[in-house]
C-alpha cells in the first residue's frame, strides 16, 4: 500500500515539506514538482532532512521543474531521482493512490 | 497498465477529505465541506481528517459574520446527518495549537501523528485542497 | 489506466494549470485515458474565453481547449465556483439574468458531483493547486 | 492622510480583498482620503460583473462598485493583468477583438503606471495579498 | 524611522512570522491580520517567538480576524494589543510605512 | 492627520521592491518586475531587494521555455538601462539555498541580514507581491 506524495512549495516558503515527511513511512514516494524542485538541490538547508527521508521514501523530483528555476546542471541530493512527465505519470499509475499536499 | 480492483458501479470506495488549512483566509476549507456535502450522496466511505492548521476549521464561537463571511462552522455538526461520521483529528496538530478536543464543535476520534499514515494507507482517494 | 485531474487554480498566476497540462498530455502520450479534469475554486478562471495573453506567452486557455477538442477530454467547470468568480455559459446567463457570458470552447460547467463522479470512476486522481 | 490601497488577489478565494475593503471603509470612516484603489494580479477578477454569489454571502463586486459610487473613489484593474486573466472593457473588447464584456460598474482598466503614481501621490501604500 | 510590518499567514503554514521577525527591530511594529490572528492566543507553539519578538517591537493584532477564528474570548498573549479595523487605519497612518510580508 | 513630508510633484520618493518568492510557480516574480519596469519611468528612487526565495529570481541558467513559460529572467540584466541599479541580496538567503554570487545573472550588492533593517528604514513606499 504505497502513497505518492507530491509538494510543489518551497520548503524555505511554507512548511508542508515538513508536514508531508513526518506522517509518511515504509513504502511511500514523495516527488516535488514547481518550486518545491528546489530542494532537490544538494547544499540546501533542507539537504539534511532530504537524506533522512531517504532511508524510508523514495525522492523523485520533476526535472522539468529543475531547469525552469536554472538547476538543469545542478548537483543534486544522491537520493533523488529525475523524472520527466512521462515519468510522473508511471509514478502516479504505480503507486496505490496519490496525495497532493497544498 | 489495467486495473481491475475497482470496477465502475457498485464498488464502494474509500474517500478520505484532508483538511490542512485555516478557515476564512482562504476559500480552501468551505469549499472543501461542499465537496464532502455533495459527495455524500455517492454512498462511498467517507473519512475527513484534520490536520495541521486544518483543526482550526473545528474551532468552537466562531464568528465570521464579523467580518461579513458565512458562518458555515455549524455544518460539521449537520455532517452526522450525511452519514459522514469518521471524523478523525491529529492530536499534535491541536497540542501545538494550545487546543483541545473541548475547543471544537463536534465529537471527533483523536489520533496520533503516527496513525495518519495507517489512515491514508486504507483509502482509495484522497482530496486535499 | 483510468485517470482523472483537479485543478484548484487559475491561468497565469500559479503553475498548477500549466502543471495539470503538462501532466495529461504525457498521459494521453502514454496510452492513458484521463476520463476528466475538474476546475475547482480559481481554476474555474481556466475557462473564460475573454483572455488575451501576451503573444510570446503561452495561451493557457486555447490549449486546453485544443486538448478537449483533439482528445475528448471532459473539461468540467464547477458551478459553483463559476457563480462566485463570475465564469458564465448561456444556460447560466440567463439563469441568473446576466447580459453577457464567457465561457471557452470545450469547457462545460456543471456540479460538484462530478469532481466525486471522477473519483469515484477514475483509477487514480491527482491535484494540482497552491 | 491621503491613503492608497494596492490588492492582489481575487474575490472568494482569499481574504485579500475583503480585507481591503473593510481597511477602506474605516479609512474614509475616518476622515482619510483614499485615492486609488490598484488591482493587480488575481486581484483584477475583482472587477467583473458576471459574478452572482450566493444570496446569504457577500457579493464583493457589488460593495466595491458602491463605494466607488459613493465615496468616489478610483478603482484600477491593471490592464496587463486583465488580459491574462480575461476581464474586459468596451475598449479592451474592440482593440483585442473579443465578443464580450464583463467588467463591472466603477471600476476602469488602466497602466500599472498608476500603481506607481498612486505610490508617488499617497502618503501611505498598503498591500493585501495572498 | 519605524515601520509597520502586516503578517496574513498562519506561522504554522508560512514561514512568513519567522522571516519578518528576524529582520525587524527597534521601533517596528507587527500587526496579524487574517490567517495570522491565531498565532496571537496565548499557548501556541509560536507563543515564545512572539514574546522575545515584543521586548523590541510593538505587535497588534486585528480582533475582526480573531473572533472571525472563534478566538474572541481567548486569552491572547501579554504584549499583544487588540485592534479594530479603526485601529489599523491608526496604525498604518502612526508608522512611516507599511511593508505587507506577502 | 496631515504629512506634508512630500508635497505631490518634484519630490522625489524612495520605492524599495521586495522580491520573496521563486520565479515560475507563481507569477509575483514577472509581475514585479514588470512593475519596476513601469515605475522607473517616473523617475523616483528605486532599490530592489531580493530576500529568502526572491533570490531564486536571479539564478543563471532558468530555462522555464522547457515548460513553455516566457524567460524572462534576461530582464534583470536590462534593468542598468531603466537606471535601475541598485540591487540587494541578502547574503544568509544565498547561503542556506548553497548559493554565491557567482549563481546570479547581474552583479549584486550583498549584504549581510543585519542591514536588511536599515534600508528599509530609509524608504518612503514598500511594494512586496
Amino acid at each position: 500500500m504505497s502513497t505518492l506524495n507530491i509538494i510543489n512549495k518551497s520548503p524555505f516558503e511554507k512548511r508542508t515539506l515538513d508536514q508531508c515527511l513526518k506522517r509518511i513511512g515504509e513504502g511511500d514516494s514523495v516527488l516535488l514538482i514547481e518550486d518545491a524542485a528546489i530542494c532537490a538541490v544538494a547544499g540546501t538547508a533542507y539537504a539534511e532532512q532530504l537524506i533522512a527521508a531517504s532511508k524510508q521514501s523514495k525522492l523523485y523530483v520533476l526535472q522539468p521543474d529543475l531547469q525552469a528555476r536554472g538547476f538543469a546542471e545542478a548537483a543534486l541530493l544522491d537520493s533523488m531521482e529525475q523524472v520527466d512527465y512521462e515519468g510522473f505519470v508511471n509514478l502516479v499509475v504505480t503507486h496505490d493512490r496519490v496525495h497532493s499536499w497544498l | 497498465m489495467e486495473d481491475d480492483e475497482y470496477q465502475e458501479g457498485g464498488e464502494i470506495k474509500k474517500f478520505l477529505y484532508v483538511n490542512r488549512r485555516l478557515p476564512h483566509g482562504t476559500a480552501y476549507a468551505i469549499e472543501s465541506l461542499e465537496t464532502v456535502l455533495i459527495g455524500a450522496a455517492f454512498d462511498q466511505d467517507v473519512s475527513m481528517l484534520f490536520i495541521d492548521d486544518g483543526v482550526y476549521q473545528l474551532k468552537k464561537e466562531q464568528a465570521p459574520d464579523c467580518i461579513d463571511f458565512k458562518n458555515f462552522s455549524k455544518t460539521y455538526r449537520a455532517l452526522e446527518m450525511y452519514d459522514v461520521e469518521k471524523l478523525y483529528v491529529e492530536r499534535e496538530s491541536l497540542e501545538e495549537r494550545g487546543l483541545t478536543t473541548d475547543d471544537l464543535l463536534v465529537v471527533v476520534e483523536l489520533i496520533p501523528g503516527s496513525e495518519v499514515k495507517a489512515l491514508v494507507d486504507q483509502q482509495d482517494v484522497i482530496l486535499s485542497f | 489506466m483510468k485517470l482523472a485531474v483537479l485543478v484548484n487554480e487559475g491561468p497565469y498566476q500559479h503553475q498548477a494549470s500549466d502543471s495539470a497540462y503538462q501532466f495529461v498530455m504525457a498521459a494521453l502520450a502514454a496510452g492513458h485515458e484521463v476520463m476528466r479534469v475538474f476546475f475547482y475554486h480559481d481554476g474555474v478562471n481556466n475557462g473564460t474565453r475573454l483572455t488575451t495573453p501576451p503573444q510570446d506567452d503561452r495561451n493557457i486557455q486555447k490549449r486546453w481547449s485544443a486538448l478537449a477538442d483533439e482528445h475528448k477530454v471532459d473539461l468540467v467547470l464547477c458551478v459553483a465556483a463559476c457563480q462566485r468568480r463570475g465564469i458564465v455559459d448561456e444556460e447560466e446567463m440567463k439563469r441568473n439574468g446576466k447580459d453577457a457570458s464567457n465561457i471557452a470552447e470545450g469547457f462545460r460547467i456543471s456540479g460538484l458531483g462530478q469532481l466525486v463522479e471522477a473519483g469515484v470512476e477514475a483509477d487514480r486522481l491527482v491535484t494540482f493547486g497552491d
